[in-house]
């Protein structure tokens, strides 16, 4: 097939198909002085994609505060990195891979999985976790259920296999996911606080290597269509393969390589492979990168550069070395029997050059390609969810109590996160069924807290206040283990930014995440956006999705989300002001058909003094468990701490408070804790110093849930029906061994 | 007490095996790369859990053509202490060191869960700690676990009372629920379940350690044994 | 009522990796097998099937093939019917 | 040197049980196709094989199949070669 030519490419717009709009083709010629080619045409295209370039997005992303004293690298690097002390730093970042995943599940979500990870050791980091936040419809639907089978899957197979334990995260159903699933995946690494590297292509001179997978011609334009209008049909050319076993020798290499010293720089080939690490590369260092395209180590015959710099083919690297220590490198790849090849160098001159059998195939500066690529202030419109005010119904409390426990978004997750690996490297101290995850370092005793969290009804219902509640409840998660929040990632999952509806949603759910970091001094030092969501035109509700890391010094302090066991007289009390509207709750959404009423109540400063306090309180060890209150409500909370220790409660509802309402609610900032008597005098001193309401409630006892309203016995169900019920949900779909389902 | 932990492309317990046992014995285990030809060294070799080469094919296929196969199956024949854990297990079937063949569960799930099992031997120099009958607790992760072999197979394991573990309740439809199996002269395990996560207290168990702890004081009685005789081990 | 005998093979499309076939063949190469190239790893079934006619059962198939034996996003497919002689 | 396209197959020997096959042959009867039965998986691969002769390659990939492609403690294999003509 010939390529167009650069006339053609003008005058029969191919550039569209490449990506670009009819104005940017203009900016490209003007910043080039002259027509692209079709290589330049290809590379301007995907580097100045949604994906890629954030043009949508980075006008709001600056409001996001990126500084702190514990930040040691911000967003702009592969991963943000903090400091968590003793010389030691962690590196994380969170990824989606939504629009593969929706095409084909397994391999999308593997490959996202790989592609996390390669952010992480890229940094020098050794991978010690992954979380996975995920979003499907229905379960009811058929291919629901295949692409939920399949995700978990596909996450599963490339985590277990590199050896690196997935601890936590998040599954919600509702019906906006149905035609758009969201697939988030954060990996979390370690690394001593002074051995960082970067994406950073310095040193003239200094050689530049691709090392790992062979380049195939898989993928081609997957950074594009994903920010297409219709991804599903056109990405079927373009799906990849992961390779797990290729990925842990690539991830074992580059950490030896990088141990070497001989690293100037180091980047995965993500979206848009070649072209955006090289690019990215040179524009890091303010320089340039000249590559010869026949020395790239390629799978099939006949590669044109084009195909070469648009592939996505997985599990590969770019590397610059220090001259004159090349050997290093091929000694290492060598032994692990990776693909090792010199395909160019760093110049100064600020353009990306490639040449390909002797000529010059494409010249572009670098500032052009990525710092200069468009930023669109796009349209905001005034919007207003269109949804019904809640309404208080009749619906029986035992009745709602159950149908919220069978709620798959609710249920056990346990037929998730029994297929993941949780504890290879023999570090995980808690893993998934814990408000938080903690995995131990190594040879201190110390642990990273992580968690995932993100509501898109909040969002939907009330996009600013939704942003603050996605920050807070993943930072409380770590805070209720006992941890010391630090700082998190994001991924932003919204609809079509081109409506001026979904950038207001963008742009205030940025605003009340930002002001939530602020007030718990989380600031964001990575993240991820994924815009066009959308099924035939109709958007999924806005999903920022926050990945929170915190530390904790001395795991013994480490706080569980319900007692192992129950020796001792135990009370459960409730920290946090108490609540009894269903505004904005999933009861709200089971009654009234759909997401009713306005976000739930959050506020900022009751939050932070509220993980002060936790903090404290596990520091002080005096509390056997503690579990925070989110979708269902006390309810729900209180019949996970029962389950999971094997005993009944007796409750009492707040004084004054609507029953229905007090069980069911879901305002933020409020947190169940188990305490023995004995420690329950202590906790309530802790907790007025720290200006946080806190209430006995009840006990642990008997085997059966009793609410009591005013001294009388409002409703009593039985431990044994509650579990049947929570662990049940989820399995009772795959009954009849759906494993393949239509596709 | 010297162990050698091997390490296959892929291998991803490696590091945790080496862990649990310095941990658990204070002995030295060096991790020793798949193209060793020699382990003569060594008083124990552990084939560690993971994906050698991707558990591509079928898991372990691959790997036991690696020269350290030929090493483990000349020091196992000399009667040292030979422990393959998950992938290692794997390994073991593959190169025959040990019978059956490891398959995909029947619930055709990775599945990674705490199982009790129960001690079937507590003769072995892996076992010796652990009471017959006993139910300990041991977290599997595996997604090709279901242990096969045929009839007579079957049998002559019983017979020579070679099942060392059992799983209380079955994770993966492994015939006769086995979890664990020992070689004719006693010195090989293979299992499934992971007793390097379960050696420290918020491992969420503990009784891993008892395998490390007896094979560690087998050793050290067998070379007390060899030292009176006067003759040399190798 | 006749009985078939069908076989299905299905492999990865030849434009995507197929890093099992990769790997394997590496393998084969480092045990001496250099003859070997272009290793690709796929699937195959066998099964049977009733049906009115060949043309019924081969309808049938294929559809099968089509929309839940293989995947059509990644791979592709091929089929035998065979018709048993009852005993 | 010719060049020989061979195909393998690889299944489980009757006697061990399939759950994969067991699983998509529960599929398909839900969704309709209950003339279908007795499913089962195994493996395809096809490679090409250099070699000087049709005998030499049958013995190579006997070879190739028996130590490494199959398991024969639980698995049956059968293959087929067939000479590319150079074009
Ligand atoms: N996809 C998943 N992967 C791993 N762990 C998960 C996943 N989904 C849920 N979990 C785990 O299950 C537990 C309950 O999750 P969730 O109901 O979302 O908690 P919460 O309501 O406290 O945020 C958590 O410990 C979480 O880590
Ligand atoms: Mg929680």
């Amino acid at each position: 097939m010939l390529e167009p030519t650069a006339a053609q490419i003008r005058d029969e717009k191919i550039y569209r198909k490449l990506g670009l709009t009819d104005a940017e083709y203009q900016q490209v010629v003007e910043k080039l002085g002259r027509l692209p080619n079709y290589v330049e045409a290809g590379i301007f295209g995907v580097l100045w994609s949604e994906h890629c370039s954030y043009k949508s997005s980075k006008a709001h992303l600056r409001k996001f505060p990126t500084t702190g004293p514990q930040v040691l690298q911000g967003p702009g690097e592969n991963a943000g990195v903090v400091d968590i002390g003793d010389g030691l730093a962690v590196a994380f970042k969170m990824e989606s891979h939504n629009h593969p995943s929706a095409v084909e599940p397994y391999q999308g979500a593997a490959t996202g999985v790989g592609g996390i990870l390669r952010d992480i050791f890229t940094m020098g980091a050794r991978p010690i976790a992954f979380l996975d936040s995920l979003r499907f419809g229905s379960l009811e639907d058929g291919r629901t259920r295949y692409l939920f089978e399949q995700v978990v899957a596909g996450i599963g197979g490339y985590g277990n296999c590199v050896g690196i334990p997935t601890v936590g995260g998040e599954v919600q159903f509702s019906p906006t996911y149905r035609g758009n699933p969201l697939v988030n995946a954060m990996c979390v690494g370690l690394l001593k606080r002074d051995e960082m590297v970067t994406g950073t292509a310095t040193g003239v001179g200094n050689p530049v290597f691709v090392v790992g997978a062979r380049t195939g011609r898989d993928g081609i334009h997957g950074a594009t269509f994903a920010s297409a209008e219709d991804p599903h049909e056109k990405e079927r050319s373009a799906v990849q393969v992961g390779d797990p076993f290729l990925g842990k020798l690539l991830m074992e290499a580059c950490l030896e390589l990088i141990a070497s010293g001989a690293v100037v720089g180091i980047q995965d080939m993500g979206a848009a492979g070649l072209t955006s690490s090289s690019a990215e590369m040179a524009s890091r260092a303010g320089g340039g990168i000249e590559m010869n395209l026949d020395d790239v180590p390629v799978r099939e015959s006949g590669m044109t550069p084009y195909e070469m710099m648009l592939s996505e083919s997985q599990e590969r690297m770019l590397v610059v070395l220090e001259r004159g220590r090349e050997e290093v490198a091929f000694e290492i790849f060598r032994r692990f029997g990776l693909e090792v090849a010199n395909v160019g160098r760093v110049t100064d001159d600020g353009r990306l050059r490639l040449f390909f059998r002797g000529e010059v195939v494409a010249d572009m500066p670098v500032a052009a390609l990525v710092d200069e690529a468009p930023v669109y202030e796009r349209p905001i419109a005034d919007w207003k969810p269109p949804v019904p005010q809640f309404v208080p119904t009749t619906l029986a409390i035992s009745e709602a109590w159950m149908q919220l426990l069978a709620h798959p978004s609710v249920a056990d997750k346990t037929w998730v996160h029994r297929q993941y690996d949780t504890s290879v490297r023999a570090s995980t101290v808690l893993g998934p069924g814990h408000d938080a995850a903690l995995v131990k370092v190594p040879g201190v005793n110390k642990a990273v807290a992580m968690a995932t969290d993100g509501n898109s009804r909040y969002v939907y219902l009330n996009p600013r206040r939704g942003g603050q509640i996605a920050v807070a409840e993943a930072v409380r998660n770590l805070a209720v283990v006992g941890a010391k929040p630090l700082a998190i990632t994001n991924c932003l999952n919204f609809g079509n930014p081109e409506k001026p509806e979904i950038m207001r949603q963008l742009s205030d759910a940025i605003e009340g995440m930002a002001e939530a970091c602020e007030a718990l001094g989380t600031p964001v030092v990575s993240g991820n956006v994924s815009l066009y969501n959308e099924t035939r035109g109709v958007d999924i509700q806005p999903t920022p999705v926050v990945g929170a890391i915190g530390v904790m010094d001395g795991i013994e302090h480490r706080v569980p989300s319900a007692p192992k066991s129950v020796l001792e007289p135990t009370e459960l009390w409730v920290l946090g002001r108490e609540d009894d509207s269903l505004s904005g709750t999933l009861y709200g959404e089971l009654v009234c058909g759909g997401p009713a009423g306005d976000a739930p109540y959050v506020n900022l400063a009751q939050e932070a003094r509220l993980h002060q306090l936790l903090q404290q309180v596990a520091g002080a060890r005096l509390v056997a468990a503690a579990h925070d209150v989110s979708e269902g409500g006390i309810a729900i909370t209180l019949t996970e701490i029962c389950i999971a220790s094997g005993i009944g409660a007796e409750v009492e509802v707040a004084d004054g408070a609507d029953a229905h309402g007090w069980l069911f609610s879901e305002a933020q900032g409020r947190v169940l804790v188990a305490v023995t008597s004995a420690n329950a005098d202590a906790l309530a001193r802790l907790a007025a110093t720290f200006n946080v309401p806190a209430r006995k409630m009840g006990e642990l006892t008997g085997e059966t849930l009793c609410v009591k309203l005013q001294g009388a016995l409002l409703v009593e169900l039985p431990l044994n029906e509650l579990v049947a019920t929570y662990e049940g949900a989820i399995p009772s779909f795959f009954v009849a061994e759906q494993l393949t389902a239509t596709h | 007490m010297k162990w050698a932990v091997i390490v296959f492309p892929g291998s991803n317990c490696d590091e945790d095996a080496a862990f649990a046992i310095r941990e658990v014995t204070g002995d030295e285990a060096h991790l020793i790369w798949h193209d060793a030809r020699d382990l003569s060294d060594f008083d124990a070799i552990v084939l560690p859990g993971g994906f050698s080469y991707g558990d591509y094919l079928r898991s372990g296929a691959i790997a036991r053509f690696s020269p350290v196969v030929e090493a483990v199956k000349r020091e196992a024949q000399k009667g040292k202490l030979v422990l393959g854990i998950c992938n290692g297990f794997q390994v073991l079937t593959e190169s025959h060191l040990l019978p059956g063949a490891l398959l995909r569960n029947d619930n055709l799930q990775f599945r990674c869960e705490m199982t009790e099992l129960v001690v079937e031997n507590n003769q072995s120099p892996f076992t010796a700690d652990y009471a017959i009958g006993e139910r300990i607790r041991i977290p599997i992760a595996h997604g090709e676990g279901r242990f096969v072999a045929d009839d007579t197979t079957l049998a002559k394991l019983q017979a020579d009372r070679r099942v060392a573990f059992t799983y209380h309740a079955n994770p993966n439809g492994s015939v006769q629920n086995i979890a664990g199996i020992l070689n004719l002269q006693g010195n090989v395990l293979g299992l499934m379940p992971h007793p390097e996560r379960a050696v420290m207290e918020w491992m969420d168990s503990v009784d891993g350690r008892r395998m490390f702890l007896s094979m560690h004081r087998y050793m050290k009685e067998a070379r007390a044994l060899v030292g009176a005789n006067g003759s040399a081990n190798s | 009522m006749k009985t078939y005998e069908v076989e299905v093979r299905i492999w990865l499309k030849p434009s995507v990796f197929d890093p099992q076939g990769h790997a394997v063949e590496q393998a084969l190469h480092t045990l001496g097998y250099a003859e070997a190239s272009d290793l690709r790893i796929g699937k195959y079934m066998h099964l049977t099937v009733q049906s009115a006619s060949l043309s019924e059962a081969q309808t049938r198939v294929e559809e099968m093939c089509e929309r839940v034996l293989s995947n059509p996003v990644m791979e592709t497919y091929a089929y035998t019917l065979k018709e048993v002689a009852l005993s």
